[in-house]
C-alpha cells in the first residue's frame, strides 16, 4: 500500500470553510405522497398499461354505445345471431362474418342478405353486440363503483370505529363481524334479493351486505397499528381531539390500503354480479351488464362464440387491469419500498 | 386450549342461532308461499295442508317449533318433494357436493401453491407473468364459463372424460372439480406469491442462506411454511366460495349435489329446503373457519395457545 | 499473521427506482487469522453491504459488482457459482445478524435451525447433529439445552435468541465469523454478556471475526483492528489503539469526540455537523469534506488516496499529505493522542493526566 | 434547584390488571423533578421507563398514585380547557424518529399542529413565520417546511419532533429515548440541541434512556429503574462515583467505553435480584444514604451502605 | 293444467309417427328429464315429470295411445253409460300389481276417495272431480264426506261412477294421473312413506321404477313382468337422468350418452335441418292477459277495449315464434290450440273460428289512437309481468320492443320474476299485462274456455262478459248432450273472448323440438298431460 503521493500545488491545501448545515439541504424536488406514488407506479409497466387499458374501457363504455351505428336496444330480428364483421379486417379473413350453421362454415351475412356491419356481431334478437357490450360494461362498472363506494364507507367506518375506540366497543363489533362472517355470503345475498325487486339496487345492496367485512378487518388492523404509533401519541399530547386524530392522522395513513383494497373489491363486485345473473337474480332485461351478457352467451359457446367471448374478454381485461393496478399501488404506496 | 375451544363453540352456537333466526324471518317475508299459491286447493284443503306444515300457528309459535326441531336436526319436510324430510334430502345430496368441494379445495390450493411458488421464486420472469396471468384468469372468468368450456372441449370434443352426470365414480368428478378449483387456485396462487416474496426478504431467510442452504431448501424448508400461514386464514372464505361455485357447476354437470338443489329450492320457494340448506352451509362454513383457526395454530407455533394462558 | 480474507477495490451498486446507489465505492481491507476486525461507521455507510457482498447475500436482481475482488482461500468469491458459494456459507464463513427477533424462523424449532448447517456441511447423523446442537447451546450458556432445542423462537428472550444465532454461526467452526451489529438491539447488560461470550468462543475455536457496529465502546471492547467507513469507503484502518489513540481522519475524530466520556464533564459535546451524503449522487472528492471543518480545496476536487501512518495504520485524508498544513485536532482527540507513543502530542502512558 | 415542578407519588401503572397477563409496568414509584433540572431515567429495556413518561403525560391513566404538576394533580378530573392548558405546559419527544412523524403530513403541518390546536397563531402568515422560526431553532431551514418526513434523515427527524414539542412553548419536556435510535455522530447533535434549549428557555426535562454515558452527560440527577421500581436516585456525578444499588453497579459496569485500555481491564458485575435475600415483610423502600442520594434498600442494607459511604 | 306461461320445459318431447325396423338385442333407452320427481303418489302429483313417470309405471282405466286418443286400458272396453249420461259402469280386465296382487275396482274407489279427501291435500283431486263426479264439490267445501263420492266398486271387476251432470269429455279424464288406482292395503301399510321412493310404490303399468330415492336426479324404468300387456313392451330398461341445462343435455346427446335431448333457441336453429330433429306440436296456447282492474279495484287503461285490441295486434307473432323462440312453437291467433280437439267428424275445432286478431301494425295503431282518445291521454305506461327463464326474458324483450315500436306513446316496464312470485302477483291481480299459458286437463275446448268465466280460474284480470258467460253456460248445460250445438257455443265464446273483447292476446302455441337418435323407434310423445309413453318404444339399428 505504499505509493508515491501525488505532488500537489500549495493552493490545493488552502483551508475552505465548510458549513455543515449545507449538507442538510435536500436536493430532490419536494413531492407529496401521491406524486411520489405516481412516480413509482409509473415505473411499473404492468400497472401503467393497465391504467391505459382501464381508461380505454371506461371511455369506450361511455362513447361505445354512441359510436356504433346501431342502438343497444333496437331489435332487428332478421339480423339475429350474426358473427362479428369489421370493415377492413374482413379482407384478411378474420371478422368477415363467417359463422357456423348446421355444422358448416358459411358467411351468415350473405346468407341473411345483410349488408351492414356489426363489429361485434348481433345477439339472438338481432341487437348490436357492440353497443350492448359497451352499455353492459358501463353498467358493470357502475355497479362495481357504487358497490365499492358503499363497501368503502361502511367498511372503513366500521373497522375504524371498532379499532379506534377499542375495548368493549371493539369486542362487541368484532363479535358481530364474526357472526356475519359465519354466514355464507351467497346465502344471505340470495335471501335478501328474494325479498327485494331484482335490479341494480338489489344487486348493490346485496354486494354491500357482507362485502365490507374484508375492508373493515383491514381498516381495523391498520388503525390498531397506527393508533399507538408515536405520531398519534404526539398529537394526543398536543391535545388533539379524537376527531382531529382520526381525520388528520389515521385516515390519511389508512387511505392507501383502502384504495388498494378497493382495487380488489371492484373486480369481485363485477364478478359477483355476473354470478347473480347466472342464478337468475341479476339485472332485468333489456338492461345488460357484462355478467348478463356472459350469462346469455355461455350456452352458445359452440355456435356463437362471439356472444360469450367479447364480454368475457372485456371482463377479464377489467379484472386483470384492476388487479395489476392494485398490485402496482400496493408496491407504490408501501412505505417499505421507499426509494 | 380447552377453554379456547369451549369459547369458540359457544360463539358458533350463537352464530348459528342468529343465522337461523335471520333465515326464518326472511322466509316469512318472501312473496308467494308454495301453498297459498297452489290456487287449485279448496279452502278447507288449504287449511288441512297448512296445519300439516304447522303454518296455521302464530309466527312466534312457528319460530319456537322451528328452533326446537332444528336442535333435533329436523328441518321439516320439503314442499316440493312430498314427504321427503329435508335432513334426508341434505344427506342424500351432500355427498357429491362434499367430494367435489374437498377435491376442488385440495386441487385449488395445491395447484395455487405450486403456481404461486413458481411465480415467487422466478419473480419477474416469464414464469412469474405466466402464472400471474393464469391466476388472474382464474379470478376473472366465472366458474360457469369454465364449466361450459371444459364440458364442451374436453367432454364432447376430447371425449375422454364424462360430459356430465354422476356415475363414473371419480372420473365424473374430474371436470367439475377443475372448474370449481379455478377460483381457489387463483386466489391461493396470488396469496402464496405475495407471501413468498415477503418471506423471502426476511432476516431469517437471509440467515438460512448464510448457513449455506440451497435455493430449494430455503423455499421449502424455511419460506413455505411461513408463507402458508396467511393462506390458511383465507381458507375459510375460499371454502365458502366453493359453495357458491358448486351451485353452478353442479347444475351444468348435472350432478346431484346440494348446491344444485338449493337453486331449485329458491326457484320454487321451498322454505324448508332453503332454511335447511342455509343452516347446513352455515354449519359447514363455521366448522371450516374453526378448523382453519386450529390449523393456524398448528402451522404457526406462535399462536398455539391463542386465547388460552399466554406464557 | 496469515491473511485469510482480502477485499480489494470492491465497488458495488444497487439499481433502484431512484437510480443507481453506489453503496460501496472502493473498499480495501484484509483479515488475518484469529483476529477481530471491527468495521465502524454511521448508518448507511456500507458496513452491512460489504459483509453481505462477502457472503454473496445481496439480492442478485438489484445489486451489481462493479469492480474488485474478494479473495478467500485463493478463490475470488465474486466469481463463484451459487452452488460453490453454498458450500462456503455456514461452513467457512458464517454470519450473525443484527436483530435477534427476526433472524430466526418462527415456525421451526431452534434445534432444527441449529442442526441445519451441521447436517449440511458435516457428515454427521441426525442424532450426532442433535448432540452437537445441545453442546453448542451449552457453549453459548443456554440453560437446559436438551429441553430448549424443541422450542420455538418466540419462547426465548432477545438475549437468548441472539445466543442461538451465535450457536448457529459457530456450528461448523467457521474460519470467518461475520457479526453484523450483533448487539445493537440488546440492552447494555445483555450486550456485555454477548460480547464476553464471543470473545471466549473466539479463543476456543480461533476464528477470525469481522465485527460491525457503530458503537465505538463496543469496538474498543472487542476489536484487534478497526476499519472506519464513511459513505461507501474505508477512510481509516488501523489497530484498535491506533484508531482510538492516534486517529488521523477528521471523520474518526468526529466520531470519537461525539461520545461523552464518563470522567470528564464537557460543556458541550462535539457533533459532526450535517448529514451523510446521498449515495445516489456522491459528492466529488472527499465525501466527508462537506461536513469537515478541516476541509481543503483539494478535498472538493479529488478523492484522497490512503496515506500510510504506520505499517498497520492507513487513512484516506489529504491532511496526511506531506505538503498539507498541520492542523490541530479537537481537544478530546488531543487528549487521546497524549497517550499514544508515536503521536506528536504524546505525554506518557496515562496521557499525561494527573490523577 | 428549589421548586418542585413535578411530584410523582406512589405511582402505579398495571396493564391488564386482574388478568393472567397482568404486567406491573410501574410498581409504586415516588420522586420529584425540580424546575429547570434534567432528570435522567435509566434502566434496561422493558423496565417501565416509557410507561412512566407516558403516564405522567396522561397517555395512560394511572392505576394508582398521583402526579402533581405545580401542585395540581394531573390525573384528576379535568375540564377540556384545563386539559388544553396542561397539554401546553408538558410535552413529549419520542424514541422512534421514523414512527413519531406522520408520514402523510408536511413538516409545516406537523410542527404547526400544536399551534392550530391551541389557537396560538392568528393567521396563515403568522403560522408560517412561527414554523420557520422553530425550524431555525432546531437547526433546520425554512425550505424544509414543505417536505415530507420520509425525506429526512433520522437526526433531522428527531429535531423535527423537538420543534413540534417546542411549538406550544412547554415548560416541561419528557424525552423518551430521543437518541437511542440514532447514530453516534447524530446523537451528539440532538443532545446539544436539547441542552441549548434548556439554557435558553429554562426548560425542565425528564430524559429517558438506557445508555448511562449520554444520560450522565445531560442530566443533573439520575434515576435507575429495575422492573417497574425505582432502585436508585442521585445526582449524576454522585451516582457515577458511588453507585450503591447492585443493579446500578452492574449497569455501570456494562457500559462499553471508547477506550481500549479501559475495556481490556473491564470487570463486569452481574446482578441477581435474589442476592438481596429480602425476607417476607421486610421494609424495603427508598432511603437517603448520602445527601440527595436515595437507594431502594432494606434496613440492613441501609445500615451497611451508610457505613460504607459515611466518610466519602 | 299448468297455470303458468313459463316456457322452461318446452323442449323435451317426441314425435308420434310409427317407425319400423327389427328390434336390437339390447333394449335399453337413455333419456333425460328436466326436473326431479316430486312424488309418485298419483293423487298428489301435479307436475309434468311426475305425470310422465306415473303414465309409464301405472295404468288407469284409460290410456292415451300413439295417436293421442284415450283408449281403454285397465277397462276392458267402453263403459256402459245410462241414458242421461250420468252413470258410467266400467268392467276391469285381469291385471296385476307389481307385487303380484290383482288390480281391483276397489283400488280405484280407494284412490279417488283418497284424492277428494281434504286432508290428503291433493290439488287435482277436487279440481278434476268438482262439478263432474257426484258430491265432489260438496266434499271440497266440507259439506259432505269423502265416502260420499260418486264412485263405487260393485265387485272386484266392476266400477260404477256417478256424475253430477252429463260430461261429454269424461272418458278423456280417465287417462289422467289423478284417476289411477292405488292399493289400499299397501298405501296404509307404507303410511307416510308411501310413494316416497321406488321401493314404497306399487306399479301396475308397463314398467316399474328402480333406483329412485325420492329426491335424486336419476332413476330407471325396468320392464314390469306383471303387466298385463307385457308382450307389447319391448324395452328392458330406461335410464333417466335429470339435466337442467339444455346445453348439457345436448352435449350428453352429442357424446352418445343420451338418446334424446330437447332443442331450443340457437341450438334449434343450428340443428334445424338435422335428420335427427323431431318437431312436436303441443296443446298449450300462450297469451297475454290484460288486467282491467289493478288489484281488483282501480281500473287500468286496459279496461279500454280498443287499447286491448291494439296491443293484441301490435306484435309480430311469426317472428316471435320463428326467430326468437325458434323451438318449434308457432304463431297462434286463437285460444283453443290446433290439433287438439276434434268434433265427431274428426274436424279440428280450429276450423270453426280460424284466426282472430292477427298481427297488423296499421290496424293496431288505429285502435290505439282511438283508445288513447277515449282515455284522453297520449302516454301509457304498463307493467309487463313475465317469467325469469332465459327464454322468456328474451321473448319479453322482444314483445316490449315490438309494442313500444308499433304503439307510439306506450312504454313497457318488464318485471321478470320466478314462477311462484308470478302466481302470487297474478292471484292479487298485481300487474298490467301478464304473459301466461295453459295446458289442457282433458281433451275438450272447455278446458281452456272455462278459464275466463267471470269467476274463472285464469280470470284474475276482472274480465266479465255476460255474453261470454251465456255461451259457456249453454255449452255446459243446455247443450251437454248435443255435441254440434255445444261445439258452436264454445266457438262463439272464443270469438267473444278474443275477437270482440280482446280480453287476452294469443301469442303462440307451444311446439317442441328435440334431437333423437334414429335408432329410437316408436317413442310416443303426447301433446298434453304426461309427456311420453315408452310402452311401445324400442331400439333398432343401434348396434
Ligand atoms: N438492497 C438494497 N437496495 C438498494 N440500496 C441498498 C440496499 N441495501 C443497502 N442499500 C444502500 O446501501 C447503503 C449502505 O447500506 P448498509 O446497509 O451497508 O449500511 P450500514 O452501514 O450497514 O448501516 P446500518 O448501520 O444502518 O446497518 C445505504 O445507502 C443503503 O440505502
Ligand atoms: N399497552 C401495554 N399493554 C400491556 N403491557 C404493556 C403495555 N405497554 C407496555 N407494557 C409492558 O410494560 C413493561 C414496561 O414497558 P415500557 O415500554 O415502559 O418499557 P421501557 O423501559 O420503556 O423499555 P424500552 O427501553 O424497550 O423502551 C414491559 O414489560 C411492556 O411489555
Ligand atoms: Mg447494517
Ligand atoms: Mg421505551
Amino acid at each position: 500500500m505504499t505509493k508515491e503521493y501525488p505532488k500537489l500545488p500549495p493552493e490545493a491545501f488552502k483551508h475552505v470553510h465548510m458549513d455543515g448545515s449545507q449538507t442538510e439541504k435536500i436536493s430532490k424536488p419536494s413531492l407529496n405522497f401521491w406524486q411520489d406514488a405516481w412516480l413509482r407506479i409509473r415505473k411499473n409497466k404492468a400497472a401503467v398499461v393497465s391504467i391505459f387499458v382501464l381508461t380505454f374501457i371506461v371511455l369506450m363504455s361511455l362513447v361505445g354505445p354512441m359510436i356504433s351505428p346501431h342502438d343497444f336496444e333496437t331489435q332487428e330480428i332478421t339480423h339475429a345471431n350474426l358473427p362479428p364483421k369489421v370493415p377492413g379486417l374482413e379482407k384478411i379473413g378474420i371478422f368477415d362474418g363467417t359463422g357456423k350453421m348446421g355444422g358448416k362454415e358459411i358467411n351468415l351475412y350473405e346468407m341473411k342478405n345483410v349488408d351492414t356491419y356489426y363489429w361485434f356481431g348481433t345477439d339472438g334478437l338481432g341487437r348490436d353486440m357492440f353497443s350492448r357490450v359497451w352499455k353492459g360494461t358501463q353498467i358493470s362498472l357502475l355497479i362495481a363503483l357504487i358497490a365499492a363506494v358503499i363497501d368503502m364507507v361502511i367498511g372503513v367506518a366500521y373497522g375504524g370505529i371498532s379499532a379506534y375506540y377499542g375495548g368493549r366497543v371493539d369486542d362487541a363489533m368484532q363479535r358481530v363481524v364474526e357472526i356475519l362472517y359465519g354466514i355464507p355470503t351467497l346465502v344471505v345475498v340470495i335471501l335478501m334479493i328474494l325479498v327485494m325487486d331484482p335490479g341494480i339496487m338489489a344487486i348493490i345492496i346485496a354486494i354491500s351486505i357482507t362485502g365490507w367485512i374484508g375492508m373493515s378487518r383491514i381498516v381495523r388492523g391498520q388503525v390498531l397499528k397506527y393508533k399507538n404509533q408515536e405520531f398519534v401519541l404526539a398529537a394526543r399530547t398536543l391535545g388533539a381531539s379524537n376527531g382531529r386524530i382520526i381525520k388528520k392522522h389515521l385516515l390519511p395513513n389508512v387511505m392507501a390500503i383502502i384504495i388498494i383494497n378497493t382495487m380488489f373489491t371492484i373486480p369481485s363486485a363485477i364478478f359477483f354480479e355476473a354470478f347473480l345473473s347466472f342464478i337468475g337474480l341479476g339485472l332485468q332485461s333489456p338492461n345488460a351488464s357484462l355478467g348478463t351478457l356472459i350469462n346469455d352467451g355461455y350456452r352458445l359457446i359452440q355456435f356463437q362464440p362471439h356472444i360469450l367471448a367479447i364480454p368475457a374478454a372485456i371482463l377479464s381485461l377489467l379484472m386483470i387491469a384492476f388487479n395489476l393496478i392494485g398490485d402496482g399501488l400496493r408496491d407504490a404506496l408501501d412505505p417499505k419500498m421507499k426509494d | 386450549m380447552a377453554k379456547y375451544v369451549f369459547k369458540r363453540v359457544i360463539y358458533m352456537i350463537l352464530t348459528l342461532f342468529l343465522i337461523a333466526s335471520f333465515t326464518f324471518s326472511l322466509m316469512k317475508m318472501l312473496p308467494g308461499s308454495p301453498i297459498s299459491t297452489s290456487s287449485k286447493l279448496t279452502p278447507n284443503q288449504l287449511a288441512a295442508v297448512e296445519a300439516k306444515y304447522g303454518l296455521d300457528k302464530p309466527l312466534p309459535v312457528q319460530y319456537g317449533i322451528y328452533m326446537k326441531n332444528m336442535v333435533k336436526l329436523d328441518f321439516g319436510t320439503s314442499f316440493q318433494f312430498k314427504e321427503a324430510s329435508v335432513t334426508e334430502l341434505i344427506i342424500n345430496r351432500a355427498g357429491p357436493s362434499f367430494i367435489l368441494g374437498i377435491q376442488a379445495l385440495i386441487l385449488g390450493t395445491i395447484g395455487g401453491i405450486i403456481l404461486g411458488m413458481i411465480a415467487a421464486l422466478r419473480q419477474n420472469t416469464a414464469w412469474d407473468y405466466g402464472s400471474t396471468l393464469i391466476a388472474i384468469f382464474g379470478i376473472s372468468i366465472p366458474s360457469f364459463v369454465f364449466a361450459s368450456l371444459l364440458q364442451y372441449w374436453i367432454g364432447v370434443k376430447g371425449g375422454f372424460l364424462p360430459v356430465g352426470l354422476w356415475e363414473n365414480g371419480w372420473k365424473s368428478s374430474i371436470l367439475p372439480t377443475i372448474a370449481l378449483a379455478m377460483g381457489p387456485l387463483a386466489t391461493s396462487a396470488r396469496f402464496i406469491r405475495t407471501e413468498m416474496i415477503e418471506v423471502l426478504g426476511t432476516d431469517y431467510i437471509t440467515l438460512a442462506k448464510a448457513k449455506g442452504a440451497s435455493g430449494i431448501e430455503i423455499a421449502f424448508k424455511h419460506a413455505f411454511r411461513n408463507a402458508l400461514i396467511p393462506l390458511i386464514t383465507v381458507m375459510g372464505p375460499l371454502a365458502a366460495g366453493l359453495v357458491t361455485g358448486s351451485l353452478v357447476v353442479e347444475q351444468i354437470f348435472a350432478i346431484p349435489g346440494i348446491g344444485e338443489q338449493f337453486v331449485k329450492a329458491i326457484n320454487v320457494s321451498d322454505y324448508s329446503v332453503i332454511m335447511g340448506t342455509t343452516m347446513f352451509f352455515s354449519v359447514l362454513l363455521i366448522l371450516v373457519i374453526f378448523i382453519v383457526d386450529i390449523l393456524y395454530g398448528i402451522v404457526d407455533p406462535r399462536i398455539r395457545l391463542a386465547g388460552g394462558n399466554k406464557q | 499473521m496469515e491473511k485469510i480474507l482480502e477485499v480489494e477495490n470492491l465497488e458495488l451498486s444497487f439499481h433502484t427506482f431512484a437510480g443507481e446507489v453506489k453503496a460501496i465505492r472502493g473498499v480495501n481491507f484484509d483479515l488475518k487469522k484469529g483476529e477481530t476486525l471491527a468495521i465502524v461507521g454511521e448508518s448507511g455507510s456500507g458496513k452491512s453491504v460489504t459483509t453481505k457482498a462477502i457472503m454473496r447475500l445481496l439480492p442478485e436482481s438489484s445489486s451489481e459488482f462493479k469492480n474488485g475482488q474478494i479473495l478467500f482461500d485463493g478463490k475470488d468469491l465474486t466469481k463463484l457459482t451459487d452452488k460453490e458459494m453454498q458450500k462456503i456459507r455456514g461452513k467457512d464463513i458464517s454470519m450473525i445478524f443484527q436483530d435477534p427477533m427476526t433472524s430466526l424462523n418462527p415456525t421451526m424449532t431452534i434445534g432444527k435451525q441449529i442442526m441445519e448447517p451441521i447436517l449440511k456441511h458435516q457428515k454427521l447423523s441426525k442424532i450426532e447433529a442433535q448432540k452437537m446442537a445441545i453442546y453448542l447451546l451449552q457453549l453459548v450458556g443456554m440453560p437446559q439445552p436438551e429441553q430448549r432445542i424443541k422450542q420455538y423462537p418466540h419462547q426465548f428472550s432477545g438475549g437468548q435468541r441472539q445466543r442461538i444465532v451465535i450457536a448457529i454461526a459457530l456450528a461448523c467452526n467457521p474460519k470467518i465469523l461475520i457479526a453484523d451489529e450483533p448487539t445493537t438491539a440488546l440492552d447494555v447488560t445483555i450486550q456485555a454478556q454477548i460480547l464476553e461470550l464471543m470473545k471466549d468462543l473466539q479463543k476456543k475455536i480461533d476464528t477470525s471475526i469481522i465485527f460491525i457496529t457503530h458503537d465505538l465502546g463496543v469496538v474498543a471492547n472487542v476489536a484487534d483492528r478497526v476499519a472506519v467507513m464513511y459513505s461507501g469507503k474505508i477512510v481509516e484502518i488501523g489497530t484498535v489503539d491506533e484508531i482510538f489513540y492516534n486517529p488521523q481522519h477528521p471523520y474518526t475524530w468526529g466520531l470519537l469526540s461525539s461520545m461523552p466520556s464518563l470522567d470528564v464533564q464537557e460543556a458541550k459535546l462535539y457533533a459532526i455537523p450535517g448529514t451523510p451524503p446521498d449515495l445516489l449522487d456522491p459528492p466529488k472528492g472527499d465525501s466527508f469534506a462537506l461536513r469537515s471543518e478541516y476541509a481543503m480545496q483539494i478535498d472538493l476536487e479529488e478523492i484522497p488516496p490512503f496515506f500510510k501512518v504506520s505499517d498497520t495504520h492507513y487513512a484516506a485524508t489529504w491532511l496526511l499529505h506531506p505538503d498539507a498544513p498541520e492542523v490541530t485536532p479537537p481537544a478530546t482527540i488531543i487528549e487521546r493522542m497524549k497517550r499514544f507513543p508515536s503521536s506528536r502530542y504524546y505525554k506518557g502512558a496515562n496521557g499525561g493526566a494527573t490523577k | 434547584m428549589q421548586k418542585k415542578l413535578l411530584e410523582i407519588k406512589n405511582l402505579k401503572q398495571y396493564f391488564n390488571p386482574g388478568k393472567p397477563n397482568e404486567v406491573k409496568a410501574i410498581d409504586d414509584i415516588t420522586f420529584a423533578i425540580y424546575k429547570g433540572e434534567t432528570l435522567g431515567l435509566v434502566g434496561e429495556s422493558g423496565c417501565g421507563k416509557s410507561t412512566t413518561g407516558r403516564t405522567i403525560i396522561r397517555l395512560y391513566d394511572a392505576t394508582d398514585g398521583e402526579v402533581l404538576y405545580d401542585g395540581v394533580n394531573v390525573h384528576g378530573r379535568k375540564s377540556k380547557a384545563e386539559l388544553k392548558a396542561f397539554n401546553r405546559k408538558m410535552q413529549m419527544i419520542f424514541q422512534d424518529p421514523y414512527a413519531s412523524l406522520n408520514p402523510r403530513m408536511k413538516v409545516m403541518d406537523i410542527i404547526a399542529e400544536g399551534l392550530d390546536i391551541h389557537g396560538l397563531v392568528k393567521n396563515a402568515k403568522e403560522r408560517q413565520e412561527r414554523v420557520y422560526q422553530l425550524l431555525e431553532t432546531v437547526g433546520l431551514n425554512k425550505e424544509h417546511a414543505n417536505r415530507y418526513p420520509h425525506e429526512f434523515s433520522g437526526g433531522q427527524r428527531q429535531r423535527l419532533g423537538i420543534a413540534r414539542a417546542l411549538a406550544v412553548e412547554p415548560e416541561f419536556i419528557i424525552a423518551d429515548e430521543p437518541i437511542s435510535a440514532l447514530d453516534v455522530s447524530i446523537q451528539a447533535q440532538v443532545v446539544n440541541l436539547l441542552k441549548e434549549l434548556q439554557e435558553e428557555k429554562g426548560l425542565t426535562y425528564l430524559f429517558i434512556a438506557h445508555d448511562l454515558s449520554m444520560v450522565k452527560y445531560i442530566s443533573d440527577r439520575i434515576g435507575v429503574m429495575y422492573f417497574g421500581k425505582l432502585v436508585e436516585l442521585a445526582p449524576a456525578e454522585d451516582l457515577y462515583k458511588f453507585p450503591m444499588h447492585p443493579y446500578t453497579q452492574s449497569l455501570l459496569s456494562a457500559i462499553p467505553l471508547p477506550d481500549p485500555d479501559y475495556e481490556r481491564n473491564r470487570v463486569r458485575k452481574s446482578y441477581d435480584p435474589k442476592s438481596h435475600n429480602y425476607k417476607d415483610g421486610e421494609n424495603v423502600t427508598m432511603r437517603e444514604v448520602r445527601p440527595g442520594h436515595f437507594v431502594y434498600c432494606s434496613d440492613v442494607e441501609f445500615a451497611a451502605l451508610q457505613a460504607e459511604h459515611a466518610n466519602n | 293444467a299448468c297455470g303458468g306461461g313459463d316456457d322452461k320445459d318446452a323442449s323435451k318431447d317426441s314425435d308420434s309417427k310409427k317407425d319400423s325396423g327389427s328390434p336390437d338385442a339390447t333394449q335399453e333407452l337413455n333419456i333425460i328429464e328436466s326436473a326431479e320427481i316430486p312424488t309418485m303418489d298419483s293423487v298428489l302429483v301435479t307436475d309434468v315429470v311426475g305425470s310422465t313417470v306415473l303414465n309409464n309405471v301405472n295404468e288407469g282405466l284409460y290410456r292415451y295411445n300413439e295417436e293421442n286418443v284415450a283408449v281403454p286400458a285397465i277397462a276392458t272396453g267402453e263403459p256402459e253409460v245410462n241414458k242421461e249420461g250420468t252413470v258410467y259402469t266400467f268392467k276391469l280386465r285381469d291385471s296385476k300389481w307389481s307385487d303380484g296382487s290383482t288390480v281391483t275396482a276397489n283400488d280405484f274407489e280407494y284412490a279417488w276417495k283418497r284424492a277428494i279427501e281434504p286432508k290428503t291435500g291433493s290439488e287435482y283431486g277436487p279440481y278434476m272431480m268438482a262439478g263432474i263426479i257426484k258430491n265432489a264439490t260438496e266434499i271440497g267445501k266440507g259439506k259432505a264426506k269423502a265416502s260420499d263420492l260418486g264412485v263405487k266398486a260393485l265387485d272386484d271387476k266392476t266400477l260404477e261412477v256417478t256424475l253430477e251432470k252429463p260430461t261429454p269429455y269424461f272418458l278423456s279424464l280417465m287417462a289422467f294421473s289423478t284417476f289411477l288406482p292405488q292399493k289400499e292395503e299397501f298405501v296404509k301399510e307404507q303410511g307416510k312413506k308411501y310413494a316416497s321412493n321406488s321401493e314404497t310404490t306399487l306399479y301396475n303399468g308397463p314398467f316399474v321404477l328402480k333406483g329412485w330415492d325420492g329426491t335424486g336426479l336419476k332413476w330407471q324404468y325396468v320392464k314390469n313382468d306383471n303387466y298385463w300387456d307385457k308382450d307389447n313392451v319391448k324395452l328392458d330398461k330406461i335410464n333417466v337422468d335429470v339435466v337442467k341445462e339444455d346445453q348439457t343435455a345436448i352435449n350428453l346427446y352429442t357424446s352418445g350418452k343420451k338418446d334424446r335431448a330437447g332443442l331450443s333457441g340457437e341450438f334449434a336453429m343450428q340443428y334445424a335441418n338435422d335428420p335427427e330433429v323431431l318437431k312436436v306440436v303441443e296443446s298449450s296456447p300462450f297469451y297475454l292477459k290484460f288486467n282491467q282492474k289493478r288489484e281488483g279495484k282501480e281500473e287500468t287503461v286496459l279496461a279500454n277495449a280498443n287499447i286491448r285490441k291494439a296491443i293484441s295486434m301490435a306484435f309480430n307473432k311469426e317472428d316471435l315464434s320463428k326467430a326468437v323462440l325458434a323451438n318449434g312453437s308457432f304463431e297462434a291467433n286463437y285460444l283453443v290450440p290446433a290439433e287438439f280437439a276434434y268434433d265427431e267428424d274428426g274436424k279440428d275445432f280450429r276450423e270453426v273460428n280460424g284466426n282472430m286478431n292477427k298481427f297488423n301494425a296499421e290496424e293496431a295503431k288505429t285502435y290505439w289512437e282511438k283508445g288513447l282518445k277515449e282515455l284522453g291521454t297520449d302516454k301509457v305506461a304498463l307493467e309487463f309481468l313475465g317469467g325469469d327463464s332465459d327464454l322468456s326474458k328474451k321473448m319479453d324483450e322482444y314483445l316490449k320492443n315490438q309494442l313500444e315500436k308499433n304503439l307510439p306513446g306506450l312504454s313497457i316496464k318488464l318485471k321478470e320474476v320466478p314462477f311462484l312470485v308470478r302466481v302470487d302477483l297474478d292471484s292479487k291481480q298485481d300487474y298490467d299485462i301478464q304473459f301466461a299459458g295453459w295446458s289442457p286437463d282433458f281433451q275438450d275446448p272447455y278446458t281452456f274456455l272455462n278459464l275466463w268465466l267471470t269467476d274463472g280460474q285464469q280470470n284474475k284480470m276482472s274480465y266479465s262478459s255476460a255474453k261470454y258467460d251465456k255461451f259457456m253456460k249453454d255449452a255446459e248445460t243446455t247443450f251437454a248432450n248435443d255435441p254440434a250445438k255445444r261445439w258452436q257455443a264454445l266457438a262463439d265464446a272464443e270469438k267473444v273472448l278474443i275477437e270482440e273483447d280482446a280480453a287476452i292476446a294469443p301469442v303462440y302455441q307451444r311446439g317442441t323440438m328435440a334431437l333423437q337418435k334414429t335408432y329410437v323407434k316408436d317413442l310416443v310423445k303426447h301433446s298434453f298431460g304426461a309427456q311420453y309413453s315408452y310402452k311401445w318404444a324400442y331400439i333398432s339399428g343401434k348396434e
